[in-house]
């Protein structure tokens, strides 16, 4: 049977390069395994073959992250490689960023399976950890022995198509997918001695983390309101007439934005709400019950705010349901910034 | 309270004319226990079938599924207020026939869930594929409208469970197990320095094939109240309860309560197992509210320090567990609750209706909508032909050749959320 | 969205009729509206009514807007 | 049928199980859907916004959204202020119904007569099991 093709990303550190000081080393590819990627080959006992090296600087990768990916994705294509692994990196920051980057990129571009190897408390697992198999290390390179055998065990499974079982079971971070699997112990007995630690005030794992809730510290207050740029931004779902954007009514995947440059009213006919998540006859009937238009209109002509911002925007987000809406909110907020806005006036239905 | 457990383990079933025990097989005789079913007029008809580990053998659809047990000293009989009086059970000897079960099927409604694969890949979901099973399978009279029906099936099964319980009534046991439930002042005066911990059990209570009974009463209709963990190995909760197959608990699960098992077993070592409450779980959302609130001020009376909460099924349960534990945490008791999942096909939905950050502490029995495909096995028992209408199955779920294609919660106690089974997820 | 628009550095008067929600979603300048399918204005008011009904709230708003916080707040008019 | 609900003047039922549309009309205010489970619950949304409070559960019953046809819920009649309780609820609950009839490949129209009956008769008798609770109290 034919080894698959293993392709390996490590830094200049474990390239056997140098330390900080060659962290600028720009990406080269050498022909099979180097430092790791030797004690990786014995966990595939003749299974797999890394076939070719990538070594690349964590300063170099960082500062130059999206040439470095292309430069790298095309390393990886020519060698047509049945996996892609990264690291392990254990808690080094940058380096743990770069593998859970490059990961993400080969995936993107080749969609061959790729995992790495990292602390928990590595950036990368936060920003990577959902979208990648990142398998749990140690805090420091002494862990390379315990971490070898599950990366090679993961990879092959990936090699091989296989399902892969719950995160507990492999050993990678979970990635919020729910995944059935046998433990050792029935649940009664996993309750029982989980309120034993817990009444000791011992630490112990919840099987099934419930949402969670953050906080963002308020932002200062406007100083001087009639030089002040508003914007509109809201969740229930006011588009011009016929909903040019196809905006979902419920749990939408995007949002719209919409000038109101030189519009004093928000009129039954030129606008409506997309929402489904109300009874919309007071929205379609006057959607300024909604996306306030005539009356900041009003006060920007009185001159009690500097202007109100020539574009809104909308979306569909329903009420209870912790929203996806995240990656738009951010993208909004960029828009607000080369708009020079100065406050947001947010109305949810 | 001390009930003492006598065990006997049957390796084995058979029809024979002359009813015994024998070297581990138990010999039963079918006409007289089909007569004995029969005597209830709302049944026309009713065969016994046997089902053992490893035949190809697929039950389908599962009532109820019950152990044979029988009292041979303390007060009452199994099952009181349902099969027996109402006398007060949970101390004496209860001898259990280990190993075996009864199940019921029949099809009291057309759409109905409930399988049991004695082998193949869907063994590994139904505890009940390692039982030698005892199959009751019934067809209502003319005329019987389905709430006689359900309650004539309900009793035929713990009837059948007590005759042949019956057979082992003067034999001697394999094992034995004590079973001590002392009352609030003894067991803080025996261990004055240990943890105080009750078990909270949430009983599903909300209409025909969704209910639940305490001593024979319809549990939608208690506030929630103490009960000696003893007294449910006698039988005091019984099943009426045939929706939702993955998650719901048969009567042999409230038999043999693993939470109750677990905590007995702990008790005295790392912790003082004070006790059990019972409460409902109403579809009126004032019920709700009052049997929360209820079940907080009973664990706060009890001067708790912590908790295990059991849910029985999903949606507005999850209404329940969720205020159970936020009302019980806020009193400064520690919770563990113990639930299952409804995260989609794919595993990337939020698995419950409700959600607290208090509910910190979460045991699984594992996401019930995870696909599975079943190859035929040779006998079906009841009729396949459910599977299309079960929860979980659905239009397409039987192919041409017997074939499954259905969601895990067609399988009888799959997900259990009394912790019944290994399975979890993550 | 509220708190994500706030983290790229705005401050946001969230305009909402059910205030408990907002505060789980973690806006910090909460104005309470009218009701859910209308929540700046009542269709069952006249047009003149109904929009003054409108601008107090948007002032509100604004107010919230001209007001530094530490914590989420309620602005109650 | 619906005896204990006779009691209760100032009770909304939304259903589209016509066995429950039956029972209660002569005692309640039925709003009766034509379409599907989805539509109840969203018909119920629209009357929690305008003020009503939620009665009975709207997951009542383990017979899961995308397992049946049916579904009927009990409101307040009378309308007072937005209640919280009753807006997560319905709308917790209509994304998980949204989700499990999307995920489900239920057909109601393949159900036999009789499995509709029998459909019908289980809401009816989870709905029934709330009516003897009805004059004890409300969530508000």
């Amino acid at each position: 049977m034919e080894k698959f093709k293993v392709v390996h990303y490590i830094n200049q550190f474990f390239g056997q390069i140098g330390g900080e000081e060659m962290a600028t080393h720009p990406p080269e590819k050498r022909s099979g395994p180097v430092g790791p990627g030797l004690g990786l080959t014995a966990q595939f006992k003749g299974e797999a073959e890394i076939v070719a090296t990538i070594i690349c600087g964590d300063g170099y990768y960082n500062e130059n992250m999206d040439s470095a990916a292309a430069a790298i994705v095309e390393m990886v294509r020519e060698e047509q490689p049945d996996v892609f692994v990264a690291g392990p990196a254990f808690n080094a920051g940058r380096y743990g960023v770069a593998c859970g980057a490059i990961c993400k990129a080969v995936k993107d571009a080749l969609q061959i399976p790729v995992l790495t190897g990292m602390y928990e408390e590595n950036p990368g697992v936060d920003m990577y950890g959902k979208e990648i198999y990142i398998v749990s290390t140690r805090d420091s390179a002494a862990g390379m022995r315990s971490a070898l055998p599950v990366i090679g065990k993961l990879l092959l499974k990936l090699a091989r198509g296989e399902r892969i079982g719950a995160s507990v079971e492999e050993g990678y971070f979970s990635q919020g997918i729910r995944v059935n699997f046998f433990e050792e112990k029935r649940g009664s007995t996993r309750a029982v001695e989980m309120l034993v630690k817990k009444l000791a005030d011992e630490p112990f794992v919840t099987e099934y983390p419930m949402p969670s809730f953050d906080r963002v510290d308020p932002m200062p207050a406007i100083k001087d309101l009639s030089t002040a740029n508003i914007a509109i931004v809201t969740s229930g779902g006011i588009v011009p007439h016929g909903n040019p954007d196809r905006i979902e009514s419920s749990s939408a995947s995007k949002y719209g934005e919409y000038s109101i440059e030189g519009v004093a009213d928000l009129v039954v006919g030129e606008w409506e709400t997309a929402h489904g998540g109300y009874d919309p006859t007071a929205a379609n009937h006057d959607a300024d019950c909604v996306v306030p238009v005539d009356v900041l209109r009003d006060m920007e002509q009185e001159g009690i705010i500097g202007k109100l911002n020539p574009y809104f925007y909308s979306t569909v987000g329903n009420g209870t349901a912790v929203a996806s809406s995240k990656q738009f909110a951010a993208e909004m907020a960029q828009k607000l910034i080369e708009q020079n806005v100065s406050a947001v006036i947010l109305t949810s239905t | 309270m001390k009930l003492v457990l006598g065990y006997f383990s049957i390796e084995d079933i058979q029809f024979a004319e002359e009813p015994r025990l024998e070297d581990g097989v138990l010999f039963v005789d079918e006409a007289a226990l089909s007569a004995e079913v029969l005597a209830d007029e709302r049944l026309r008809a009713a065969h016994f079938e046997i089902a053992r580990p490893g035949e190809s053998v697929r039950i389908i659809p599962v009532k109820d599924v019950i152990q044979p047990r029988v009292k041979v000293e303390g007060g009452g009989e199994m099952f009181p207020g349902m099969a027996s009086n109402v006398d007060v059970v949970g101390s004496g000897t209860t001898y259990v026939l280990e190993g075996m079960s009864v199940v019921t099927v029949g099809p009291i409604v057309g759409f109905q869930e409930g399988v049991i694969d004695m082998s193949g890949p869907g063994e590994v979901y139904s505890p009940f594929s390692q039982l030698n099973n005892l199959v009751l399978v019934v067809e209502p009279a003319e005329g019987v409208t389905p709430q006689e029906y359900e309650q004539a099936v309900r009793l035929a099964g713990l009837k059948t469970a007590m005759n042949v319980a019956e057979l082992v009534r003067e034999l001697t046991p394999e094992r034995i197990e004590e079973f001590e439930h002392l009352n609030i002042v003894e067991s803080s005066r025996k261990y004055p320095d240990l943890p105080r911990v009750a078990y909270v059990q949430m009983l599903q209570s909300q209409g025909l094939l969704h209910d639940t009974y305490v001593y024979g009463v319809d549990a939608k209709r208690i506030l929630p109240t103490l009960i000696s963990p003893t007294e449910t190995m006698d039988g005091a909760i019984v099943s009426g309860n045939c929706v939702s197959a993955c998650d719901k608990n048969t009567t042999y699960h409230h038999l043999n309560n693993p939470v109750i098992a677990d905590l007995y077993k702990a008790h005295g070592e790392t912790l003082n197992f004070v006790g059990m409450v019972i409460t409902n779980e109403n579809v009126y959302l004032a019920d709700k509210i009052r049997s929360s609130n209820h079940t907080a001020e009973l664990c706060s009376y009890l001067g708790l320090d912590g908790v295990i909460i059991s849910q029985e099924g999903f949606g507005n349960p999850d209404t329940d567990l969720i205020m159970n534990c936020t009302k019980i945490e806020d009193k400064g008791i520690k919770t563990v609750i113990i639930t299952d999942e409804y995260a989609g096909r794919d595993g990337k939905s939020q698995s419950l209706a409700d959600a607290s950050p208090k509910a910190n502490a979460v045991v699984t029995g594992g996401n019930a909508n995870m696909l599975v495909e079943i190859p035929p096995l040779d006998k079906v028992i009841g009729s396949s032909g459910y599977i299309n209408v079960i929860a979980g199955g659905s239009a397409g779920s039987l192919k041409a050749d017997g074939a499954i294609e259905a969601e895990i919660q067609v399988y009888t106690g799959a997900t259990n959320e009394l912790g019944f089974n290994k399975m979890s997820a993550r | 969205m509220a708190k994500e628009i706030e983290r790229a550095g705005f401050p946001v008067a969230h305009i909402c009729t059910v205030t408990p929600i907002s505060k789980t979603v973690g806006a910090n300048r909460i104005i309470p509206a009218i009701a859910i399918p209308h929540p700046l204005g009542d269709p069952s008011l006249d047009p003149a009514n109904d929009k003054k009904l409108r601008r107090e709230i948007v002032e509100n708003a604004l107010h919230a807007l001209t007001t530094d916080v530490t914590e989420q707040t309620i602005f109650e008019e | 049928m619906a005896t204990e609900a006779n009691t209760a003047s100032s009770v909304i039922v939304v259903t589209n199980n016509e066995l429950v549309h039956e029972a209660f009309s002569i005692c309640c205010q039925v709003f009766f859907i034509a379409d599907g489970y989805l539509e109840v619950l969203l018909k119920t949304r629209d009357l929690i916004h305008k003020g009503h409070c939620l009665l009975t559960h709207p997951l009542a019953g383990s017979v899961k959204p995308g397992e049946t046809p049916y579904r009927t819920i009990l409101l307040t009649g009378e309308r007072e202020e937005l209640e919280m309780m009753s807006l997560q609820l319905i709308e917790d609950a209509i994304v998980i119904s949204r989700r499990m009839i999307e995920q489900g490949r239920f057909d109601c129209r393949m159900l036999s007569d009789q499995h509709k009956k029998d459909f019908q008769l289980i809401d009816y008798t989870v709905v029934e099991s709330a009516c003897a609770s009805v004059k004890t109290g409300t969530i508000r």
